[in-house]
């Protein structure tokens, strides 16, 4: 028990479906931990990272939980909305602390019943209701008879949205049809057919990475407009690369962290980190929104350690990493983040994104950072979490 | 000479088929038997919870797989839906109030009703096309259990287990479950030892080997077939429950899907068709040794100084499982348990080795 | 026991040792000599070894994990011990297998054709040879296109020696070709081996369990017993011997099995 | 000896005493595709005769016996054993019958020893089940001895013994038909057909297997059918037998009459071989 | 009913149906001339295109001239994997040979990932993604361009096993041991057959590639390809076609009419029933040798 290092367990798809964000967020992890080692750790304490994969598959990552916990880690995250969703009960059994930060599931958010677990920063949830609006915002706000379309891979990260979207059809009115494409979610000539036919007036596609890709290219072989899509957070500048930057032009994407290499910090990591050669990684993935997106998710970890320390003092326990994690206060990473405050009551800490579109060269923001039917998202929150606590599951 | 057999003399036809003739072997085993019972307090937490916990388990489900494709020669891709039926089955059971006892057998019952089903498959084909239909079998079960929220507890949803209980008393410390997971395997091996001795036994591999002259001396392929894969899907199905209750405590449909069914079945065949101890460690192989390598790869990296990204050593598990299998069908192509035996029968006789002709 | 090993043999072993799996000693030191253009008998009980002293001459012991273990094997004047099995074929040496293991899904053509490829000749002389071989056996020729596998066992033979002949061998060696055949059959595929032997010049090492025919048409026997030659006589002498002729051509006047009793044989020639 | 493994032995001797036709094929057809393998067969085999079919190859000896037990079953006619009809009956249950045979290609469990081999002869007589395998000391064990008697006793009459614990495939042809013959014997069966019971063997074997043979029918009372290209055999120990040709009958009768028929000799036999 | 949709369905699935066909031939290939299931055709499939890339963005090559460089390195992976895997393995029980390859498909999926990441790549092949239509009805062009190339490969493999050398693998695939009495050499025959099919993996793998990016699910492929095989028979190019388009059609026409009803993932659905059932009616797929047993 005389352990003098923060520890945390990374459980990470490291060789199955996310291996195209997994290690730039690792890096992202490691390279801050060295950065503030460098400089004596958290309130004189030095970072751990450990790393472990769980390939996507639930029972993998109980394993990853139940043999980390044993090293001493009281901070966990899984990066999977599936995984996430099989540790959770056991994180709440025991007290440990999940970081849930980007992933599924939404309800999670709800400080109440989900005591252990820490969605911090915009949900699926919340950014799917952002992504309504934006489009409500395109129609002079009125959606009746507009036609969505939304494809998905048939598993639980593409189906985490369906509540919420669901919700929002029935209240405002539009045309909403769902597309299930079976994973491994490449193969999608025959699901474009049925969109085309469906001729939708906007495409939301919740898909990861390469599969937007493929998306995208569909679309254009089915003579769908590129404007008309909205994607999920999870596409970076590889898959516009190979869409073609020029082909790309006019995409959306919900976007939850600035990206590019201007921000102070990246500016830090670059020259402290890569400049002294301890990168955990290539130099090459600093270009990457993923690790912006891995920065962005633990300098919240990290702060809300720090106050735990600050308030509670060494050694941690969950406890103490509860409560400081829930005093964070518009917290905003230096402008890296929309700005969240964590709560008791609220884990998620505002949930604001913002729609960026690509225009053949860069990413526009196309609105400001915000959160929309925050009244719509509580109550699908309150229902589902209401519904875990009854059913357990 | 540890195996030493001069001097023994069986009198009666039942001391020929004894489980251990060899005086030796008893003493092994009764060794064994004693470690197992003594492993909570001789290993650690970790080590009983994640390594041995889960060997046990899936050791069980392999014999039950290794009956069905080692014995009655029947291929078998969908053996994890069969697990996954047992544990939802007897998750589903006891959340209901049944008693953890008779939820669990539940679970294997159930598992038993749909692995009959596939057996149906394995009355029409043989080989490669039974091999492909049990395999779409478990697509087609995959996409009922996650699809039938009945079952699944709705889209994307994880069930939790109730813990496990024995006679209305919660087991609760990690020796306990220890100890009912280690009853059950115990169980299972000592049905398949009887197997290798028993009328059942031979009719399976009389079925196996050639069916038509199985069918000559009486023995009714169909149904010999059918128990043969209801009797596995028992022991997966019960298997599949201790694996929630005893490893997981929770279930999902992603957990019993098709690559858990090849996982299992390489465990099978690096341990060897048919064999009983082979199945202890191909398992122990396909399960621990992917793990162990990577930690050892990882540890050796630093103690020189060399520096593995994250990303290639989450992959070094899958290149040593992948290698694993091919290098252990070059070196014994029936399997670790055939290894087993060689180096067996070479002490059986040594010194002298050039006992034959 | 030995073999002679005058000039003009094409085919000699000299106290040739096999070893199956590593334990089990198969024959044990055996020699023998097929001359040029001659026919040579191979008798002996189940058991002998006799399919395993063909299988070291043409290579197939790999396949069924034996090794040769001791001896020599020339072939032509050269050591052939270490050639694969398809370089032997190359040289000449062909087996017939067992059990007339035919191509099952092929047709008779195909087989034909399948056995030609080792030689690499081309397509004219390839239809040479399977006319030949259809003149040999017209049978054949009628069912040239149905599946092999449903062909009678007589027909399957032939096909068997057929293929063989496919690959235009100087020894040809047969195991047990009259195994399950009709006795007009027998004699027949017997006479067509003969007629190929003069009117070709092929040698020919023939293992039979029905020694009466085989004595008809070679001018050699070798018997094997327990993985050892232990006799290597003309035709007719061998014939003549009483032993033979009791334990395998049944007397002369053929045998009343119902006076047969239980017996351990008595084995005269076991030194 | 256990009674009760003998019980339904006896059962079939009794109801076979009153008729001594065991087995009668009226009119039997079997084609397969185009190819008509036998036609109008009709044939019987009376209790304790040696009953031999020969006939050129192709001519449809195998087909009659798979037909017999159950495995093509005849698309004409009907086949008869001990007065029941039998025709079209799975070949398992035609064995709980009390017929056994021997396959031309022999089919022995290349995986097992010759004892396992000959154990499984006994399949008819055990219970194997589930259960009894749980708890095989107090089920099975009793009745596995029992039959292991039974077992030990063939292989002392098959003269076995040396070779019992020896797994099958690396056995010499003529042992594996020897062991073949030894598990049809161990059912006890009162019917048993041979497919060429001594393809490969040279006159010595040849001439044990026949003792055993004739043995079996004169101290087991076991009525056979044999199929063999060895005519010495034929005339040596058949009471009866029958030429197929293309399928068809052209000859039955006594073995030392048909052989002599020309149209057998022509169709089967052939020129100077006649011994063979 | 909307008899263009259904048209479109269906013409659509079946080029992607012929495109699983791609896949399939490799596996059949290598069955129809060693009897070896070959489960590793997916790992092939996803190698093939890597090696093209390697050598056109690597080393920066035309991709007229990576392609055939790829299939050249891809046939002589094929005889490395013969020598080292197979060679040992000849003769044992079929689940055996199964599970080689199925270790060397995880194996390789292990090591491409080790090498080239996990994050797609594009594999420009310059077909034009413009809609394509015929009439009313839209065609995909990438898929069409794909079955072109799967309908050459079929006539390719047709005539290959019309020749002698393709007699002689049909030989090898019957019985090893009567091969080898004959002069044939049977490894040489494995090995080219392996050869031959990792060749039509990279054709298949390119293909597939520019339709769906190149990383490591193009592996996944396998599991189409291996039930178009079986359904068509394993050993019949001729039914890997035709099951291709069956499949094809009917999980595209399937999905397009169940998908809204029943909430997604018919797709699997409808494949693994249909196989199901085909094999149940003919135990040897569509047009498979039936095994011949004298009894
Ligand atoms: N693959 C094998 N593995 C082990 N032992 C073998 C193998 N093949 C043959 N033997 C043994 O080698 C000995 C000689 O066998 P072989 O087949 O050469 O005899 P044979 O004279 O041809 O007999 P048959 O008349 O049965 O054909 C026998 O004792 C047999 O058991
Ligand atoms: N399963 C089958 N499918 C197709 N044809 C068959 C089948 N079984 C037998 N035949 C054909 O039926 C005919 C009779 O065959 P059968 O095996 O009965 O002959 P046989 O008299 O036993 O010959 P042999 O003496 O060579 O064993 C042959 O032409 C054979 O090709
Ligand atoms: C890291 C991400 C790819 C995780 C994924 N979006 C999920 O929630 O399952
Ligand atoms: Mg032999
Ligand atoms: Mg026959």
């Amino acid at each position: 028990q005389a352990q003098n290092s923060i520890k945390f367990g990374l459980c990470y798809d490291l060789s199955k479906a996310y291996t195209f964000v997994t290690p730039q967020i690792v890096q992202a992890a490691k390279d801050y931990a060295t950065l503030l080692n460098a400089k004596g750790g958290i309130e004189g304490h030095p970072i751990e990272i450990l790393v472990q994969d769980h390939g996507n598959e639930p029972q993998r990552g109980i394993e990853c939980y139940e043999k980390l916990k044993r090293e001493g880690v009281m901070m966990f995250d899984y990066l999977s909305t599936p995984v996430s969703r099989a540790v959770l009960p056991r994180h709440m059994q025991d007290g440990n602390v999940m970081l849930q930060s980007f992933v599924g599931r939404g309800d999670a958010v709800d400080g109440d019943v989900f005591k252990w677990i820490f969605p911090i920063g915009p949900t699926y949830w919340g950014q799917m209701a952002n992504d309504v609006a934006y489009i409500k915002s395109q129609h002079k706000g009125n959606l009746k008879g507009v036609k969505v379309g939304f494809i998905y891979p048939d598993y639980a990260f593409g189906q985490e949205p369906i509540p919420v979207l669901k919700t929002l059809a029935a209240k405002e009115g539009f045309d909403l049809q769902l597309f299930p494409n079976p994973m491994p979610g490449r193969d999608q000539a025959a699901v474009w057919t049925q969109i085309r036919r469906f001729n939708p007036d906007w495409v939301i596609s919740w898909n990861l990475s390469a599969m937007h890709v493929v998306a995208a290219k569909e679309m254009k072989r089915n003579g769908i407009p590129m404007e008309k899509l909205i994607v999920v957070n999870w596409l970076n500048e590889v898959d516009i690369n190979n869409i073609g930057a020029a082909e790309a032009k006019g995409l959306k994407r919900g976007t939850n962290v600035v990206g590019g290499k201007d921000h102070p910090l990246m500016q830090q990591i670059i020259k402290e980190v890569y400049g002294a050669g301890k990168g955990a990684g290539d130099a090459k993935n600093l270009d990457d929104i993923y690790y912006n997106t891995g920065l962005a998710m633990y300098s919240s970890m990290f702060e809300g350690v720090r106050q735990a320390i600050k308030k509670g003092g060494w050694p941690l326990t969950p406890a103490k990493i509860k409560d400081g994690l829930e005093s964070l206060r518009n917290f905003d990473a230096n402008g890296f983040i929309a700005p969240v405050t964590v709560t008791a009551k609220d884990h998620g800490g505002g949930g604001k994104t913002r729609i960026d579109m690509w225009d053949g060269s860069k990413w526009v923001p196309q609105s400001d950072w915000t959160a929309a039917y925050t009244d719509v998202v509580d109550q699908v929150v309150k229902e589902q979490s209401a519904e875990f606590v009854k059913s357990g599951k | 000479m540890l195996y030493r057999r001069a001097g023994i003399f069986h009198t009666s036809y039942a001391d020929d088929r004894r489980l251990f003739p060899i005086p030796f072997e008893r003493w092994a085993m009764l060794a064994l038997l004693a470690i197992a019972l003594a492993a909570p307090f001789m290993f650690s937490s970790l080590a009983l919870t994640s390594y041995i916990r889960p060997w046990l388990i899936w050791s069980a489900a392999v014999l039950g797989l290794n009956l069905v494709l080692g014995w009655a020669g029947q291929f078998h891709f969908g053996y994890a839906a069969i697990m996954g039926i047992g544990a939802y089955a007897s998750v589903h059971a006891a959340r209901h109030g049944v008693p953890w006892e008779i939820a669990v057998v539940l679970g294997g019952l159930m598992a038993t009703a749909v692995g009959v089903v596939f057996a149906f498959a394995a009355l029409r084909v043989k080989g490669l096309y039974l091999a492909l239909s049990t395999l779409a079998m478990q697509f087609v079960m995959d996409w009922v259990i996650s699809h039938v929220p009945a079952i699944s507890g709705g889209v994307a949803a994880t069930l939790q287990a109730p813990p496990m209980r024995l006679l209305g008393q919660v087991v609760k410390s990690e020796a306990g479950t220890y100890y009912v997971v280690l009853a059950w395997t115990v169980a299972v091996t000592l049905f398949m030892l009887n197997l290798r001795r028993s009328a059942l036994g031979r009719a399976l591999v009389a079925v196996r080997e050639k069916d038509y002259a199985a069918a000559v001396i009486g023995v009714q392929a169909f149904r010999y077939k059918l128990v043969a894969f209801a009797a596995s899907a028992f022991i997966g199905g019960v298997s599949g429950s201790m694996l929630i209750y005893g490893f997981y405590h929770a279930v999902t449909a992603e957990q019993f899907a098709v690559n858990v069914s090849i996982e299992v079945l390489a465990m099978v065949i690096v341990g060897g068709l048919g064999s009983i101890i082979g199945s202890f460690f191909g398992t122990a192989f396909i399960l621990l040794l992917p793990g162990q390598m990577n930690a050892f790869i990882a540890w050796a990296a630093r103690s020189i100084g060399l520096d593995v990204g994250v990303e290639a050593l989450a992959h070094i598990p899958y290149m040593v499982y992948g290698a694993t299998i091919i290098l252990v069908l070059l070196l014994e192509p029936m399997g670790l348990g055939k290894l087993y035996g060689n180096v067996r029968n070479y002490l059986m006789v040594w010194p002298f080795g050039y006992v034959r002709k | 026991m030995e073999a002679t090993t005058a000039n003009g043999n094409l085919l000699t072993l000299n106290n040739v040792e096999v070893i199956y799996d590593g334990v089990a000693l198969a024959i044990k030191g055996v020699s023998l000599a097929v001359p040029s253009g001659g026919m040579v008998a191979l008798l002996g009980a189940n058991g002998a070894g006799k399919s395993t002293t063909l299988k070291a001459i043409s290579g197939l012991l790999k396949p069924e994990r034996g090794e040769i273990t001791r001896g020599e094997l020339h072939f032509d004047g050269q050591d052939i011990e270490r050639l694969m099995p398809q370089q032997r074929v190359r040289r000449g040496i062909v087996q017939v297998l067992e059990g007339r293991r035919v191509f099952e899904h092929l047709t008779p053509d195909e087989n034909l054709v399948a056995a030609s490829a080792v030689t690499g000749c081309n397509r004219a002389e390839v239809v040479r040879r399977r006319d030949r071989v259809y003149e040999y056996f017209p049978r054949l020729h009628q069912r040239r296109s149905s599946q092999a596998g449903f062909l009678s066992g007589g027909e399957q033979q032939m096909l068997a020696i057929g293929r063989a002949l496919m690959t235009q061998p100087r020894l040809l060696m047969l195991d047990e070709p009259s195994l399950g055949l009709a006795p007009f059959l027998v004699a027949e595929i017997f006479q067509i081996v003969r007629r190929i032997n003069q009117k070709e010049g092929l040698s020919v090492l023939l293992v039979e369990q029905n020694a009466m025919a085989a004595l008809e048409v070679v001018s050699h026997g070798y018997l094997m017993e327990n993985g050892r030659v232990v006799m290597h006589e003309t035709a007719e002498a061998m014939k003549r011997n009483p032993d033979i002729q009791e334990f395998y051509l049944g007397g002369k006047e053929g045998r009343d099995f119902h006076q047969v009793k239980h017996y351990s044989r008595r084995k005269r020639w076991l030194s | 000896m256990d009674t009760r493994t003998i019980a339904p032995e006896l059962k079939v001797a009794a109801s076979a005493a009153a008729a001594t036709r065991v087995l009668e094929c009226r009119d039997v057809e079997r084609r397969f595709g185009g190819l008509v393998a036998v036609t109008g067969v009709n044939l019987h085999v009376d209790r304790g005769e040696i009953f031999g079919l020969v006939g050129p190859n192709g001519s449809g000896k195998t087909t009659m016996t798979n037909a017999i037990t159950g495995f093509f079953p005849p698309q004409k006619g009907s086949i008869l054993l001990n007065g029941e009809d039998i025709t079209g009956l799975a070949p398992h249950k035609v064995a709980r019958r009390g017929v056994a045979r021997t396959f031309q290609n022999l089919a022995l469990f290349n995986g097992m020893s010759v004892l396992d081999n000959i154990l499984l002869g006994r399949h008819v007589h055990m219970h194997p089940s589930i259960w009894r395998t749980a708890l095989y000391p107090w089920f099975a064990k009793p009745e596995e001895v029992r039959n292991r008697e039974v077992v030990e006793e063939i292989i002392d009459f098959m003269q076995l013994e040396n070779v019992r614990d020896e797994h099958v495939d690396s056995l010499p042809l003529g042992l594996k038909k020897r062991v073949e013959l030894a598990r049809a014997l161990a059912a006890r069966p009162s019917f048993l057909i041979l497919d060429e019971p001594m393809a490969g063997m040279n006159q010595e074997e040849k001439a044990y297997m026949a003792r055993f043979i004739l043995d079996a029918r004169d101290e087991r009372g076991v009525t056979v059918l044999i199929i063999e290209h060895h005519m010495d055999i034929i005339t040596g120990i058949c009471d009866r037998m029958l030429v197929l040709s293309y399928g068809e009958v052209i000859g039955t009768g006594i073995p030392r009459e048909v052989i002599a028929d020309p149209r057998v000799v022509k169709a089967y036999i052939g020129g100077s071989h006649a011994a063979q | 009913m909307d008899w263009m949709y259904f048209l479109e369905l269906a013409v659509n699935g079946a080029l992607a149906g012929l495109m699983y066909a791609l896949v399939a031939i490799g596996i059949v290939l290598i069955y129809k001339s060693s009897s070896v299931p070959n489960l590793a055709q997916g790992a092939l499939t996803m190698l093939g295109p890597y090696l093209v890339l390697a050598f056109a963005v690597q080393a920066k090559l035309s991709m007229w001239l990576a392609i055939p460089l790829a299939m050249v390195s891809m046939f002589a992976v094929g005889l490395v994997i013969e020598r080292v895997a197979l060679r040992r393995l000849a003769g044992q029980p079929v689940v055996m040979i199964l599970m080689m390859t199925l270790g060397i498909d995880i194996f390789l999926r292990a090591t491409a990932l080790t090498v080239w990441g996990g994050s797609g790549r594009n594999m420009p092949l310059g077909i034009s993604d413009a809609p394509l239509f015929l009439g009313p009805l839209l065609v995909n062009r990438a898929y069409a361009i794909g079955a072109g190339v799967t309908l050459v490969m079929f006539a390719l493999s047709i005539f290959f096993f019309r020749t002698r050398m393709g007699t002689v693998l049909r030989a090898i695939a019957d019985d090893y041991t009567a091969s080898w009495s004959v002069g044939i050499s049977v490894e040489r025959g494995v090995a080219l057959s392996w050869a031959l099919s990792s060749v039509c993996a990279t054709a298949a793998g390119v293909l597939w590639g520019s339709v769906q990016t190149v990383d490591q699910s193009l592996s996944l492929l396998l599991l189409k390809g291996i039930t178009v095989g079986v359904l068509g028979g394993l050993d019949s190019i001729g039914g890997a076609l035709l099951a291709g388009l069956l499949l094809g059609i009917l999980e595209n026409v399937a999905s397009g009419y169940l998908d809204p009803l029943l909430g997604g993932g018919t797709r699997e659905l409808v494949v693994a029933a249909v196989l199901i059932l085909t094999i149940m009616v003919r135990p040897h797929g569509l047009f498979g040798r039936q095994d011949i047993e004298r009894i």
